[in-house]
């Protein structure tokens, strides 16, 4: 597929169609895989196999003042974020081509690590099996026990307002993606307390989980700026480890895609998507289903209202016995 | 939870000018009694409350937030509190997911005319408070005299 | 008999439930009422009189048995006052009291007739005795 | 009492897939075990020519038979709670035919929902395995004609139209009163009894003592307050050119039949004429 | 560093009584920033202000916290001290510490503890205020008056008087409202249509007055000086060019079962009509439910008999869009349901009727000609009794009524009372009545001239029940006086029932964002000092809408609202409110969310170059345009990034507050 996209890229640039491609190159490691912009000189070095699980859309943003149009290549996940970008208008649409590709699921390499593969050297794949080289010989995993944990709650593998796509997809989504947080619902207060006090507190506040979030695109956050009083480079207390991340979770309610790139790059393993899930099925719950980034204009349910919602004493009244 | 007989809560109540800090003079001006630990801090309207004002009053020392409002269909804004009111669920839902209590955060609609209704709510927004005690979930050390 | 122990007004108002501080006296209970003639004291006589204190007289009179229950004054009263609750609550303070029971199971065989249904007897031992 | 069953098990077969089959507690009361039994019999036979099964409550107790108003009476209240509580264990809406029992559960099942003084403390004597809150409803047998049946229904279903019988409805005080909980009918111009006259085929007789009470409860106490009573009532009805009155309560049937001084218009239970024009009552 | 001024008001012992001042003062002093702090009896007293006045020129002020009643009472007493010692007008700050301090609260440590923290609060704020100038907006030299019985009348005569143009919107097919309805007026007992039909005339012949009949409104927007109006103009059938209100279309009219709304459905009318001899305008109106026509596509012969072709058939609602500085509610009141007290057998006997109806039996233009008959049998009454106080006076938990006492009934009642005497001394005549409340010029003696002039009886308590039976009604009730139950036999029944504000006054309200109380009466900005005012700019309020009132007063306030919407239209353009948001350009990511929460849409973005070290370059940011911005703060909490800030009430003012308070 990876030739395929290079062979179509070229054509569309050398058609001019488009100046520059967003995608992937490798980085430090073989299975690195780095956004990049290419242009038709070093357009083959670009990457597109089962690495390549980061989203590059925010990366167009910076992109937006130069002349031209940009081809960025986006998984169907990739897509949401994308025309959330411009329903936002951090990206303007008429300078991208957006190019699907086509998508199996991603492989985490720290899963292959937790299952006790060491020194990894090579991953190969055939079908529904990986081949992992290691300094120590070879391991058969099956591919669907090494995919991220986003590609198991995949939202599907239908591109959103591409302009074409190149490949096919697979289903990866096992189960419910929102069975982990109604398990957290289930728990007393004083539980999920424990819970989140257990998980935040190993918050290093590197940022990554910001950066890396396509919602996240503020020139300046309101964490870097002296001004907004709230501002602090490094959580001195709980207060402000919780503080941040209710904060960042509730400035992308109702846009964030779930794309799940926050807690894939958290370098502590925080579950940070389960803060944003929870306002994802909050939102579904009380203003009706709703999936950001579905299509460009859409108006977010946290700048709406009906005339009849739920008063905020829902929040007290429902899950009873937990009260 | 704390036992200390001299604790008593502190609670700060956002309310929006047209309606619900008219409500609170009216109250006033009907002598109807709340405690002295409600202060109301004047917003022209319920969705000029920013989250992050919550937040602030809990680390502060706060150990309860109230936001009053018109009620729904009687904004000033025409909107405001519809918003609001969206805004309000979803920080509230969230507070409690992380286990905070959820006693310690309500919205309550108070017309101009409701000087009773703002001091029934104030009086036992108050209670539910006492009742809970201190915040220490959402508490910053460094704030705390 | 006598009354052995003071009834006050606040206790009457805590066994009813009623405010009588609500009363206007526009007398529309006393207007309603089908027993008017036959009590002593009438409907709005009992709030203006619990809320003035006057408890003794109210628990002396005869005009606490002639009450049909019928709930007219509750019903028609602009101010929801709910006169009625007020009589039973007098009555009850009364026949609470030793000895002041108002009908006995002794009193009732006199009192029998063959179509008596059984309410009567039950009700009349509920309303008039402890 | 085995006939009795028979008869109305062979009601439900017989109209079984035609009529829309409803299950009902059923709360007949003391009274109409013994002095009410017509009031009872009646009721039961018609409720299962139209479709109706009353299931009645086991082991019923007696209701008390009058409100207790006191706030802190606790103790009287327990027998209708347990009725209530029996008919929420069955998951049916609970029908009561006679007037005071009605009264009874209807207002004490609202202290329940509403009196959190009186639903603590009565669930703390009772000690149910789940507290009972009020959660049952309770529905007069009049009630359950026209809102769950439909007086339609009862008319299409009526095989001996009462032509040209002038009825007076006579319903008392305590179907009506207080209407905030009863929430029977309008307390002042109440229509359900005349629909009811109106769907067996027979001539309402309005008249303006009808929502006026009996003095059934002082009947014991103060005979003449009684009598006193009932021939305003019954003469007020009769002017009114009505041939006979009907009601609900055996309280009030035994006041307007035994107390007045003299004997105007002949008292009949509304279900006595519901199984006459039904074509229910010669059977029995 | 700002240098702040304390100055703590006793209000007399308003506040000193409950909070003690001196130590608020001495607290605020070792405040920070704090360079003057200082009590006084009376602030807003001219001493006070010069107090103030002067301490801000000897102090160098540039900041003022005022510890006094609610902002809303002497806000914007205090802005204007300010600037005249000159200062910035929102340099200066309430701190609240009568309404919602020494008001509610007993004892004097506690008061006066939570006294010093609300000024620590407004101090806090004060800090971070910086001086505002207010913008200015265009004026709409144009009124809408919603409503056109006497209250909107007069507002828009007194309106157009002063030059200016006004709409009246009536939503039924003429003007005149219910003081059309009446008979006589009290207490001077003159002919109520003889005094209201020449006004009707005045505004229907008034250039500057146009009256849109058979019209309610759609829909607003916009604000104080600049509203726009959609108004639904329903469809009457009739072309109101054409029609010359002959009336001949009115009587060939086959279908004559339509209830006669102006009578009080005493009698029918046709389904093509012209509601009174005196309608303006003096048009018809075809009622298309009852319409043969319109029911079959048959009939027709209204069209067919007239000369002028005005009949419509296929007119259609129609929907103007007009535009307004100011808006007066005057959409008044109707009585309320009288089948609520059927213990009065109002559903079950014509014999007992309201005193509308009433009203309108005793009308030489009424259903009888004014001739007082039973409407059972015709038959000339001889004994009548009024009910008094008929859904007034109810508490809340009641099971029907208002709570409030109507104002009118009393004096109308002993109006009827009287007429009734005076035109058939055979008739008697009986009052129950709870109150009799008469204050008013000449009302007492109004009321004690049917006592002892008419020999009206007046009985002291109220009815509990009126039976039909069959030739008379049977009324019970208390005499409270004689502690006896009564007994009458009435030929008739007349309920003095309560009025309650129009029904469609709580959808205007909510149309109009202004606010009302719990029985739909609008509210007055101020009940003393703004009573013909709504709290919502530009919105003014004329008679019963705003709460029970007689005729005089009607027309007295209905002059009231006129004077302040004429000072309004004198002005060619408006003060802004300067606390207004604004967008940070440096932060702004122009991501569009604020636009969508803007309820006035006074959010546009334009692409500008920006440098700032954030950003260099051109970028999409937002722009609020501060003459439409009303300041309600929706866009600054929808945006995640802060750029948005309310000018006032900005984050770092309320959190300041936040901080003072939880200090």
């Amino acid at each position: 597929m990876q030739e395929m996209i290079k062979e179509r890229v070229l054509t569309l640039i050398n058609e001019g169609a488009a100046d520059r491609v967003l995608a992937w190159e490798t980085g430090e490691f073989f299975y690195d895989r780095t956004p990049k912009f290419f242009d038709k000189n070093n357009v083959n070095d670009l990457k597109y196999d089962s690495f390549c699980g980061a989203n590059v859309t925010k990366y167009l943003i910076a992109e937006m003042p130069k002349e031209g149009k940009t081809i960025v290549l986006v998984k169907p996940c990739d897509s949401y974020s994308l025309n959330q970008l411009c329903t936002e208008h951090r990206v303007n649409r008429e300078k991208v081509y957006a190019l699907g590709v086509g998508c199996r699921g991603k492989i985490d390499v720290e899963k292959l690590r937790t299952m006790g593969i060491k020194g990894i050297t090579a991953i190969t794949e055939e079908g529904d099996t990986l081949t992992v080289s290691t300094l120590y010989g070879e391991k058969k995993v099956a591919r669907k026990d090494a995919l991220l944990d986003k590609c198991l709650c995949c939202k599907g593998k239908e591109h959103k307002g591409v302009d074409e796509v190149i490949g096919d997809s697979e289903e990866t989504s096992v189960g419910d993606k929102f069975e982990m947080v109604a398990k957290l619902e289930a728990m007393t207060p004083d539980e999920r307390f424990e819970f989140w006090r257990g998980e935040l507190s190993k918050c290093i506040r590197c940022n990554a989980c910001r950066n890396v979030c396509p919602a996240c695109s503020c020139i300046k956050c309101v964490f870097d700026n002296p001004k907004s009083g709230v501002d602090n480079k490094a959580a001195a207390d709980d207060f402000e480890e919780n503080m941040f991340h209710i904060i960042r979770a509730y400035h992308v309610a109702g846009r964030c895609t779930d794309c799940g790139e926050c807690s894939r790059v958290c370098p502590q393993g925080i579950p940070l998507h389960l803060l944003n899930r929870k306002m994802i099925k909050d939102i579904n719950e009380l203003y009706g289903d709703y999936q950001a980034g579905a299509e460009i204009g859409q108006r977010h349910p946290l700048t709406d209202y009906t005339l009849s919602d739920d008063e905020p004493s829902v929040v007290h009244e429902r899950g009873g016995a937990n009260a | 939870m704390s036992v200390n007989q001299e604790w008593t809560p502190n609670i700060v109540a956002f309310c929006c000018n047209w309606c619900s800090y008219a409500g609170a003079d009216l109250a006033g001006s009907g002598r109807m009694n709340y405690p002295a630990n409600v202060k109301i801090i004047r917003i022209p309207c319920s969705c000029r409350l920013n989250p992050l004002f919550v937040l602030r009053a809990f680390q502060r020392g706060a150990d309860g937030v109230i936001l009053c409002g018109c009620h729904p269909g009687d904004c000033h804004y025409s909107t405001g509190n519809y918003y609001a009111r969206r805004r309000m669920t979803m920080l509230f839902s969230m507070l409690d997911y992380l286990g905070i209590e959820r006693g310690r955060t309500r919205v309550e609609w108070v017309s101009a005319a409701e000087g009773a209704k703002f001091a029934a709510t104030m009086n036992d927004f108050v209670k539910t408070i006492t009742d809970l005690g201190e915040n220490k979930k959402l508490e910053d050390l460094r704030c705390k005299k | 008999m006598s009354l052995t122990n003071t009834v006050t007004a606040e206790d009457l108002i805590r066994i009813s439930g009623v405010d009588p501080s609500k009363c206007m006296q526009c007398g529309k209970c006393s207007g309603a009422c089908p027993s008017y003639d036959e009590m002593e004291y009438h409907p709005h006589q009992f709030v203006a009189m619990v809320r003035k204190g006057q408890i003794e007289k109210l628990m002396a009179s005869d005009a606490i048995y002639q009450c049909l229950s019928c709930f007219a004054c509750l019903e028609r009263c602009p101010r929801n006052v709910e006169p009625a609750k007020l009589i039973e609550a007098v009555r009850v303070a009364v026949i609470r009291q030793q000895g002041m029971n108002h009908m006995t199971a002794n009193d009732i065989p006199e009192k029998l007739d063959e179509k008596l249904p059984q309410q009567a007897i039950v009700s009349a031992m509920r309303k008039y005795s402890k | 009492m085995w006939l009795f069953d028979e008869i109305v098990k062979f009601h439900i077969t017989e109209l079984e897939g035609q009529v829309n089959h409803m299950k009902y507690s059923y709360y007949p009361g003391c009274t109409l075990k013994t002095k009410a039994k017509e009031l009872d019999r009646y009721g039961r036979l018609s409720a299962a020519k139209l479709g109706a099964e009353l299931e009645e409550i086991e082991n019923w107790q007696c209701c008390g038979a009058v409100y207790p108003q006191a706030e802190d009476e606790i103790a009287t209240k327990l027998s209708a709670v347990r009725t209530l509580d029996a008919a929420k264990q069955k998951d049916q809406e609970l029908v009561t035919l006679c007037s005071a029992c009605h009264h009874v559960l209807k207002r004490v099942n609202d202290d329940m929902k509403n009196n959190e003084y009186v639903r603590t403390r009565a669930n703390n004597y009772l000690k149910l395995d789940v507290p009972y809150e009020g959660e049952t409803s309770v529905i007069h047998y009049l009630e359950m004609l026209r809102d769950r049946i439909g007086f339609d229904t009862l008319k299409a279903a009526v095989v001996n139209p009462l032509k040209g019988v002038k009825i007076a409805a006579y319903y008392g005080c305590l179907l009506l009163r207080p209407s905030g909980v009863m929430a029977f009918d309008d307390p002042e111009n109440p229509t359900i009894i005349e629909d009811f006259i109106k769907a067996i085929g027979a001539t309402p007789i309005k008249y303006s003592q009808r929502n006026e009470c009996c003095g059934g409860y002082i009947a014991m106490e103060d005979k003449g307050a009684a009598q006193k009573r009932v021939d305003v009532i019954l003469s007020s009805a009769k002017n009114a050119g009505a041939d006979l009155i009907i009601t609900a309560c055996p309280l009030c049937m035994y006041n307007l039949d035994a107390n007045a001084t003299e004997s105007v218009l002949p008292v009949k239970y509304f279900t006595e004429l519901l199984a006459d024009a039904l074509g229910v009552k010669e059977e029995d | 560093m700002q240098r702040i001024g304390v100055f703590v008001c006793w209000c007399g012992s308003n506040i000193a009584a409950t909070v003690d001042v001196k130590a608020v003062a001495e607290a605020a002093k070792h405040e920070p920033g704090v360079v003057f702090s200082t009590d006084y009896q009376y602030m807003c007293s001219e001493n006070g202000q010069a107090m103030i006045r002067e301490a801000i020129k000897e102090h160098r002020l540039t900041g003022v916290v005022i510890c006094s009643c609610s902002p809303r009472m002497h806000e914007a007493t205090f802005r204007k001290t300010a600037v005249s010692a000159g200062l910035n007008p929102y340099m200066v700050e309430i701190a609240n510490i009568r309404e919602q301090c020494s008001w509610i609260h007993k004892d004097m440590a506690e008061g006066t503890e939570k006294a010093i923290i609300l000024a620590r609060a407004a101090i806090a704020k004060v800090h971070l205020n910086a001086p505002l100038v207010a913008g200015t907006s265009p004026v709409t030299k144009r009124a809408l008056v919603i409503g056109g019985g006497i209250a909107g009348i007069q507002t828009a005569l007194d309106i157009a008087d002063a030059g200016f143009e006004v709409d009246i919107v009536e939503k039924a097919p003429t003007i005149g409202g219910r003081m059309a309805q009446l008979d006589k007026t009290f207490p001077t007992l003159d002919c109520s249509a003889c005094i209201l039909t020449p006004k009707m005339v005045d505004a229907a012949q008034h250039e500057k007055i146009n009256i849109i009949s058979y019209a309610e409104l759609d829909s607003l927007s916009g604000f104080v000086g600049n509203f726009t109006a959609k108004i639904r103009k329903k469809a009457r059938f009739i072309d109101e060019t054409k029609c010359t209100g002959c009336g001949i279309c009115t009587e060939k009219c086959p279908s004559r079962k339509g209830l006669n709304d102006f009578n009080m459905g005493l009698n029918t009318r046709g389904a093509v009509y012209i509601p009174f001899a005196q309608a303006i305008p003096n048009v018809a109106v075809i009622d298309s439910a009852q319409c043969i026509h319109f029911r079959t596509g048959k009939c027709g012969l209204c069209e067919k008999n007239c000369s002028a072709g005005a009949i419509k058939f296929d007119q259609k609602d129609e929907i103007l869009e007009r535009e307004y500085g100011a808006i007066v509610v005057a959409t008044g009141f109707k009585p309320i349901d009288a089948s609520a007290f059927n213990e009065y057998a109002y559903s079950d006997s014509p014999d007992v009727v309201t005193s509308l109806e009433f009203e309108r039996i005793m009308n030489a233009a009424g259903p009888t000609k004014g001739k007082l008959v039973r409407p059972s049998d015709g038959k000339h009454p001889h004994e009548i009794v009024f009910i008094q106080c008929v859904g007034s006076r109810c508490t809340e938990d009641a099971t029907k009524g208002k709570p409030y006492c109507s104002k009118i009934c009393c004096m109308y009642t002993a109006k009827h009372a009287m007429l009734v005497r005076e035109k058939y001394p055979d008739v008697k005549v009986h009052v129950f009545y709870i109150d009799a409340r008469t204050p008013g010029k000449n009302f007492d003696e109004f009321y004690r001239r049917a006592v002892e002039q008419y020999d009206v009886d007046y009985i002291k308590g109220m009815v509990g029940k009126v039976s039909v039976e069959q030739d008379h009604l049977h009324v019970q009730g208390s005499d409270l006086i004689n502690n006896e139950q009564i007994h009458i036999n009435a030929d008739m029944v007349v309920l003095a029932t309560a009025i309650e504000p129009d029904p469609t006054a709580r959808a205007l309200g909510t149309m109009l964002t202004a606010s009302m109380d719990t029985n739909d009466f609008f509210t007055e900005a101020h009940p003393k000092l703004r009573p013909v005012e709504s709290p919502t700019a530009g919105v003014f309020l004329s008679g019963v809408a705003q709460g029970p009132k007689d005729i005089p007063e009607t027309v007295a306030q209905a002059g009231a609202a006129a004077a302040k919407v004429i000072g309004l239209l004198c002005k060619n353009e408006l003060t802004c409110n300067p606390c207004v948001a604004h967008a940070n350009e440096a932060l702004c990511n122009g991501c569009s969310q604020c636009e969508r929460v803007c309820p006035y849409g006074a959010i546009t973005y334009e692409d500008k170059e920006v440098r700032s070290p954030e950003f260099r370059g051109i970028k999409r940011i937002a722009v609020v345009n501060g003459a439409i911005c009303q300041g309600c703060g929706a866009c600054t909490v929808t945006c995640p990034s802060g750029a948005m800030d309310l000018k006032g009430f900005s984050n770092s003012q309320i959190m300041a507050e936040v901080d003072a308070i939880c200090r």
